[in-house]
C-alpha cells in the first residue's frame, strides 16, 4: 500500500469518522438535535477534500481497487448533497417516533460511506460489498419505525427482495470472476474479450438483477412503492435518490468498462427494459393516491429514462446527461419528498386529496411542491428538463429514435398525475383555512432542494461542464 | 478415484439436506437441515484445498448462522408447527423457474470452455489469505469491519424492544 | 476419471436452483431467508472452485468466498432482527400475511 | 492426496479416541467431578464400589446402557434422536487437532491441521446446535427454555473465546496447535509468562488472554457459574431434561469431551502443552520442599481430617512426588526427564481441577449478568489485550 493512496480517500476516512463520532455524540448528549446538527456540517465539511480531488489525474489506488476519478467525485458530491439533505428533513421529522434518533443520523452517513465506495469501486470483491453494505443499511432504514407496522412490512419485503437480489448478483459476479481469474476490473476488462460469449451473457444477466433491484428496474420493480410507502419518509426521498444514484454508478461502470458492447451487444436489452420501465412506471403511477407510492412509481418511470442515458452511451448526450439527469433528480424527488413529508408531519396524511388548498395553508411549500411537481415532468425551466434534454438527444444520437419518442410520450402521461397534485393544492378548496407549521430544518431543506431544482434548470452550464469531464475520465 | 468418491458422497451430502431445507414441512427440520448441506460444502472447500475457508464456514454458517435461524424460528410462535401450511401457490411456478433457470446455467458451463491454467496449485497457506487481506485487499477488509459494525448496530436497534 | 472443474459447477448450480425454488415457494420469511443462504452457499462453491482451477496462485476468489460468508452473517443478523421486528407488531412471520399495505 | 485411505483412517483414528474419550474423560470426568465436590461439600462423595469408588462411574455406565430410551409423546423422534449424537460428535471432533505429546520426532496427534485453532472453535461452535435441536424437540417448555439459554450463551461467548484463541494465534504466527506448542518450545517458555517477541514483559497479557480464554471456554461448555442451560433448580434439568438412558449418556460424554477438550486446549496455548518445565534442579527441589512441608504441616496439625482440606492434601503430595522426580532427573542429567504425554495429562488435569473448583466457589449468574460480563467486559478486555499486544509486538519488537 502506497501511503499517498491514503491521501485520495480523505473523504471516505472523514465520513466514516463522523459516522462514528455521531456514535459518540449520541451516547452523551439527550438533545438528539445536536447529532442531526453534528452531521450535517461535518456532511458538509467532507465537501472540501471532495473538491481538492476534482481536478487530479484519474487512477487507481489501494493495488487497484478503488478508483480516484471525476465520476466517482461526482457521486460524492452527489452522495453527500442528498445525505445532508435527508438528515435536515430527518431532523424535523424524527423527533417523537423513535428513540434511537441519533443513530438514525450516524446510519445515514453510514449508508453515505456505503454510496460512495458503490460508485468508485474497481474491484469485484469491493463492489459487491459496498452494494451488500448499502443494502444492509437501507433495510434497517426502511423497518426503523418499529411500532408502525407498515415500515416492519417495509423492512421485511425489502430486505426478502433485496438479498435475493444480491444472492443472484452474487452467483453473477462468481462467474464474471471465473471467466477471467481475477476480481479487478480493469483486469477483468483485459481479460474478458476472449471469454466465451453465452457464460458471458449469463454473468451480466444476473449481475443486471442485483442493479436492477436498486435502481428499481422493470421487473425487479415490485419492492419500490411499498417500501416508499412504508418506510419512514425521509428514508424514502433517501432510498429514492441516493441508493438509485449509487446503483446507476456501479452499473454504468461495470457495463462501461466491462462490457464492450461490441462483444456482447446489452444495447438492445437495457432500450426495452427502459422502455417497459417508463411505461409501466407511468401507468401504475395513474391511479395511486398515496403521495410517498404515487413518487414511488413516478420513480420506476425515471429509472427506465436514467436507463437511456445508460443505453445511449456513445456521444456526448447520453452518459453526461444521466448524471445531469441525477443530479437534477435528487433535488427534485427529494424536495418532493420533504414536501410530502412535512404534510404528513401536519396532517397526519399522506393522500394526495388531503393536499386540497394547500397554497393557502402553507403557500411556500405549495408553490415549491409544484415547482417539483412540474420538474419531475420535466418542463422547463426545471433541473430534471435539462437531464431529460440531455438523455433524450443521447438516445437520438445513438439511433434510438424510438426510445426518445417513447420517452417524450411518457413525460406527456406523467403530466396528469403530476398535475393531480398541483390541481389539489391550488384549485381544490381547503377543509380548513388554519395556516400549517413549517419547521426550520426542513424549510431549509426544502429551500435548498427547490434552489437546485431551479438553478440547474436555468444555468445548467457548470454542471454539463462536471458532467462531461466526469465521463470523460471514467476510463482508465 | 479416492477423491471422485469423496466427491459424490460430500455433493450427496451437500444436496439431499439442500432439498429437505426448501421441501420440508416442518420449519425445524428445514433449518437443521441446513447443517450437513454446510458441512457438505465444507468438505467441497476441503476438497479444493481451501482449508481456512472451510473452517469458517462452519464457524460463521453452521456454528452462527444456522443457530440464530433456530433461534428466531423458536421465539416466534406458530411458526414451528407442522401443520402451518409452509408453501405459497406459487410452488409450479417456482419449480419450473429453478429447474429452467438450472438447466440453462448447466447448458452455458457445459458450452464453456474455462480458462484453465497448467499453474499447479501452491502449498497452501493460511498466511497467504492474511497477507492479502492486509496488502492488496485492505480496503476491503476494512469496509467488512464497517459493514459488521453497522449491521451490528442496526440488528440491534431493529430487534430491541421498544419501552 | 479426475474430478474436475465441471463437478464443482454442477453441484453449486444445483444448490443454487434448490435455493430459489426455496425462495420462490416458502410463506415463511426465515424459510426464504434459508434459501438465500443457499444460494449465497452456491457462489461461495464456484468461487473457490475457480480460485483453484483458474488461478491457484492467487486467492481472489478465496478472499471473495470469505467475504460473502461476512455478508450472509451480517445478512442474517439485520433480516432477522428486522423479521422479530416483524412479528412483535403483525404477529406472523408469514410474508403473504405481512400485507398491511396493498400492491 | 488419497482419500479412499484418508477415510479409513480418520475412521480408524475416530474409533481410537472415541474409545480414550469415552473411558478417559467422561468416566474420570464424572469419578473426579464427583470426588472433588464431594470433599468441597465436606462429603466423601462415591466410596463403595471400588477402592475410593473408583468403579462407581463404570457401574454407573452400566446402569444408563440398560436403562429404557423413553421418548416423549409428540416429540419429533428423528431430531430427538440425534441431537444428542450430535453433542457428543462436536465433542468428540474437537480432539482431532489435539496433540498429546511427541515421542521421537512422531508428534502423537489424529491430525496436525494448519487451520488447527481455527477448527477447534468451529467445531466447539457446533454443540449448540445438537443441544437447540434437543432442547426443541423434547416437547418441553424446560427444555426448550434451556435450549435457547444455551443457545444465547455459547453463541455470546464464542467471541470472547476467538479472541483467546486469536491472541495465541497472533504471537504464535500460527494456527496448528502442533505450530503453538513449537512455537512455545523455541523461545522457552510458555505463553502464559513469556512472549517471543516480549519475552517476560508479555507476562499480564498472556495471563489476561488466558483468563479470558478459560471463563469463555467455561460457559462455552455449560459449567458453573454458567450453567444456565442446565440449572437444575431452575429449569428440572435444561435441555435434557426428557432424555434417559444412552442418550443422555451421550449428552454428558459430549459434555465432558468439550471441557476436557477445552483445558487441553489451554494447555497447549498457555502452558506450552507436552513441554517440560524448564526448571533449575535446586527450584524443585525447592517446590518439593515446601509441598512436603505443606503435608506434613497438614498432617501435625490434623487439619487432613477435615474433608474439606483433602483435596489441599492430595495435589501437595502429588506435587511433592512430581517435583522430587523432577529433581532426580535433572540431577542426573535426563532430558527431558518425563515423557511427554505426561505432562500434557498433568497440565490438562490441573486445569480440569481448576474448573471443577470453580464450579463450587461460585455461584450461578443471572441471564442478563451472563451476557452483560460476555458482551461489556471479556469483549472489550479481550479485544484491548489484542490491540495492545498487536501494537508491542510490531512496534517495540524485543531484540
Amino acid at each position: 500500500m502506497n501511503p499517498a493512496d491514503l491521501w485520495s480517500i480523505v473523504p471516505e476516512l472523514w465520513l466514516t469518522g463522523l459516522a462514528i463520532f455521531l456514535l459518540l455524540v449520541d451516547l452523551f448528549t439527550a438533545r438528539k438535535t445536536v447529532v442531526g446538527v453534528v452531521a450535517v456540517i461535518g456532511l458538509l465539511l467532507s465537501i472540501i477534500p471532495t473538491g481538492v480531488l476534482l481536478g487530479q489525474d484519474p487512477r487507481t489506488i489501494l493495488a487497484g481497487t478503488y478508483a480516484v476519478d471525476g465520476f466517482a467525485v461526482f457521486f460524492k458530491i452527489l452522495t453527500v448533497i442528498a445525505t445532508a439533505l435527508v438528515t435536515l428533513a430527518a431532523m424535523d421529522w424524527l423527533p417523537g417516533r423513535t428513540q434511537y434518533e441519533g443513530e438514525f443520523y450516524a446510519l445515514l452517513v453510514f449508508t453515505a460511506v456505503a454510496l460512495i465506495l458503490m460508485a468508485a469501486s474497481t474491484d469485484i470483491i469491493l463492489l459487491a460489498l459496498s452494494v451488500e453494505f448499502v443494502s444492509l443499511t437501507s433495510y434497517v432504514l426502511a423497518g426503523y419505525l418499529k411500532g408502525n407496522v407498515k415500515s416492519n412490512e417495509a423492512g421485511v419485503k425489502y430486505f426478502l427482495f433485496g438479498a435475493t437480489a444480491s444472492a443472484v448478483m452474487l452467483f453473477g459476479f462468481s462467474i464474471l470472476y471465473g471467466l477471467t481469474g481475477t476480481t479487478n476490473l480493469y483486469e477483468i476488462a483485459r481479460r474478458v474479450s476472449d471469454a466465451p460469449l453465452q457464460a458471458l451473457s449469463l454473468s451480466v444477466a444476473l449481475m443486471l438483477t442485483g442493479f436492477g433491484f436498486k435502481i428499481s428496474m422493470v421487473p425487479f420493480h415490485q419492492w419500490t412503492p411499498d417500501v416508499y410507502e412504508g418506510a419512514p419518509t425521509p428514508v424514502a426521498a433517501y432510498l429514492s435518490v441516493a441508493s438509485k444514484a449509487a446503483g446507476f454508478a456501479a452499473l454504468v461502470r461495470l457495463l462501461m468498462v466491462v462490457v464492450d458492447p461490441r462483444q456482447l451487444n446489452w444495447v438492445p436489452l437495457l432500450a426495452i427494459l427502459a422502455a417497459v420501465s417508463m411505461t409501466l412506471g407511468n401507468l401504475l403511477a395513474l391511479p395511486q393516491r398515496n403521495i410517498k407510492r404515487m413518487l414511488a412509481y413516478s420513480s420506476i418511470s425515471h429509472a427506465g429514462f436514467l436507463l437511456i442515458g445508460v443505453v445511449a452511451f456513445r456521444g456526448d448526450f447520453g452518459t453526461p446527461g444521466l448524471l445531469i439527469y441525477l443530479l437534477g433528480y435528487t433535488f427534485t424527488q427529494l424536495g418532493a419528498f420533504f414536501v410530502a413529508a412535512l404534510i404528513g408531519r401536519q396532517l397526519g396524511t399522506d393522500d394526495i386529496p388531503d393536499y386540497a388548498g394547500l397554497s393557502r395553508r402553507a403557500p411556500v411549500s405549495a408553490l415549491l411542491m409544484a415547482v417539483f411537481m412540474l420538474s419531475l415532468t420535466g418542463l422547463p425551466p426545471t433541473s430534471v428538463f435539462v437531464g431529460k434534454f440531455y438523455v433524450l438527444a443521447g438516445a437520438i444520437d445513438n439511433g434510438l429514435l424510438w426510445l426518445a419518442i417513447v420517452g417524450v410520450v411518457n413525460s406527456i402521461i406523467s403530466l396528469y398525475y403530476y398535475a393531480g397534485v398541483i390541481r389539489a393544492m391550488y384549485i381544490m378548496p381547503a377543509p380548513s383555512t388554519v395556516p400549517l407549521e413549517e419547521p426550520a430544518a426542513l424549510q431549509v431543506a426544502l429551500g435548498i432542494a427547490g434552489l437546485g431544482t431551479l438553478i440547474i434548470g436555468l444555468y445548467p452550464q457548470p454542471i454539463i461542464d462536471l458532467a462531461r469531464s466526469a465521463v470523460l475520465l471514467l476510463r482508465i | 478415484m479416492g477423491e471422485l468418491a469423496a466427491f459424490i458422497i460430500l455433493a450427496c451430502v451437500t444436496l439431499i439436506p439442500a432439498v429437505v431445507v426448501v421441501t420440508s414441512g416442518n420449519i425445524v427440520r428445514s433449518a437443521l437441515s441446513l447443517i450437513p448441506t454446510f458441512l457438505g460444502v465444507t468438505g467441497l472447500y476441503i476438497l479444493l484445498h481451501a482449508e481456512f475457508v472451510a473452517g469458517i464456514q462452519i464457524l460463521i454458517y453452521a456454528g452462527a448462522i444456522t443457530v440464530l435461524i433456530l433461534f428466531v424460528i423458536m421465539l416466534t410462535a406458530g411458526g414451528t408447527g407442522t401443520r402451518i401450511r409452509q408453501v405459497n401457490e406459487q410452488v409450479p411456478l417456482g419449480a419450473m423457474a429453478a429447474v429452467w433457470l438450472g438447466f440453462l446455467i448447466l447448458l452455458v458451463i457445459f458450452r464453456t470452455r474455462w480458462p484453465y491454467t497448467a499453474t499447479p496449485a501452491p502449498q497452501y497457506n493460511v498466511a497467504s489469505i492474511g497477507t492479502a487481506f492486509l496488502t492488496d485487499y485492505v480496503l476491503i477488509f476494512e469496509v467488512t469491519s464497517l459493514v459488521l459494525l453497522v449491521s451490528l448496530i442496526g440488528a440491534i436497534i431493529v430487534a430491541r424492544r421498544e419501552e | 476419471m479426475h474430478v474436475g472443474l465441471t463437478h464443482y459447477l454442477v453441484v453449486s448450480t444445483i444448490l443454487f436452483c434448490i435455493g430459489l425454488y426455496g425462495v420462490l415457494t416458502r410463506r415463511n420469511a426465515v424459510a426464504i431467508l434459508m434459501g438465500i443462504e443457499l444460494m449465497l452457499n452456491a457462489s461461495n462453491i464456484n468461487l473457490v472452485a475457480f480460485n483453484r482451477y483458474l488461478a491457484p496462485g492467487a486467492v481472489g476468489g478465496q478472499t471473495f468466498a470469505l467475504v460473502i460468508i461476512t455478508l450472509a452473517a451480517c445478512e442474517a443478523a439485520v433480516g432477522l432482527a428486522l423479521v422479530m421486528a416483524a412479528y412483535r407488531s403483525l404477529e406472523t412471520i408469514h410474508v403473504d400475511e405481512i400485507n398491511v399495505m396493498k400492491w | 492426496m488419497d482419500w479412499l485411505t484418508e477415510i479409513l483412517k480418520a475412521a480408524l483414528l475416530t474409533v481410537v479416541v472415541f474409545t480414550y474419550l469415552a473411558v478417559v474423560t467422561a468416566m474420570i470426568g464424572v469419578y473426579l467431578e464427583r470426588k472433588i465436590s464431594g470433599w468441597i461439600q465436606a462429603r466423601l462423595g462415591p466410596k463403595h464400589v471400588g477402592p475410593q469408588g473408583l468403579l462407581q462411574t463404570v457401574a454407573d455406565t452400566v446402569k444408563l446402557l440398560q436403562k429404557e430410551h423413553i421418548t416423549p409423546r409428540q416429540a419429533d423422534v428423528l431430531i430427538f434422536n440425534a441431537a444428542p449424537i450430535m453433542v457428543a460428535v462436536a465433542g468428540l471432533l474437537d480432539w482431532v487437532v489435539i496433540p498429546f505429546g511427541r515421542i521421537g520426532e512422531r508428534v502423537l496427534v489424529v491430525r496436525d491441521l494448519n487451520i488447527g485453532v481455527l477448527y477447534f472453535a468451529a467445531m466447539a461452535s457446533l454443540t449448540v446446535i445438537g443441544i437447540l435441536a434437543g432442547g426443541w424437540s423434547s416437547n418441553n417448555k424446560y427444555a426448550l427454555l434451556g435450549g435457547l439459554r444455551s443457545a444465547s450463551q455459547m453463541v455470546s461467548y464464542e467471541i470472547p473465546l476467538a479472541l483467546g484463541i486469536l491472541w495465541v494465534a497472533m504471537i504464535a504466527g500460527t494456527l496448528s496447535t502442533v505450530g503453538i506448542v513449537q512455537a512455545q518450545a523455541q523461545q522457552g517458555g510458555w505463553f502464559l509468562f513469556k512472549l517471543p517477541q516480549l519475552d517476560y514483559a508479555g507476562a499480564p497479557f498472556g495471563i489476561l488472554a488466558a483468563l479470558t480464554f478459560l471463563t469463555a471456554a467455561t460457559a462455552e461448555v455449560n459449567r458453573v457459574p454458567f450453567d444456565l442451560p442446565e440449572a437444575e433448580s431452575e429449569l428440572v434439568a435444561g435441555y435434557f431434561a426428557e432424555y434417559t438412558g444412552m442418550r443422555f449418556a451421550l449428552f454428558q460424554l459430549g459434555e465432558y469431551a468439550e471441557a476436557f477438550a477445552m483445558a487441553a486446549l489451554a494447555a497447549i496455548m498457555f502452558l506450552g502443552g507436552w513441554l517440560e518445565p524448564n526448571l533449575p534442579a535446586w527450584l524443585w527441589i525447592t517446590l518439593g520442599l515446601a509441598a512436603v512441608l505443606v503435608v506434613v504441616l497438614l498432617l501435625i496439625t490434623g487439619a487432613s481430617r477435615d474433608l474439606l482440606i483433602r483435596p489441599i492434601l492430595i495435589l501437595a503430595v502429588l506435587g511433592a512426588a512430581l517435583c522430587v522426580v523432577m529433581f532426580f532427573g535433572v540431577q542426573a542429567g535426563r532430558s527431558p526427564v518425563l515423557p511427554s504425554p505426561v505432562w500434557f495429562l498433568t497440565k490438562m488435569f490441573a486445569l480440569v481441577f481448576f474448573l471443577i473448583w470453580m464450579r463450587w466457589t461460585y455461584p450461578r449468574l443471572r441471564l442478563d449478568q451472563l451476557l452483560n460480563l460476555s458482551w461489556k467486559v471479556l469483549l472489550p478486555v479481550g479485544l484491548l489485550n489484542l490491540l495492545i499486544t498487536g501494537f508491542l509486538i510490531t512496534v517495540v519488537r524485543a531484540p
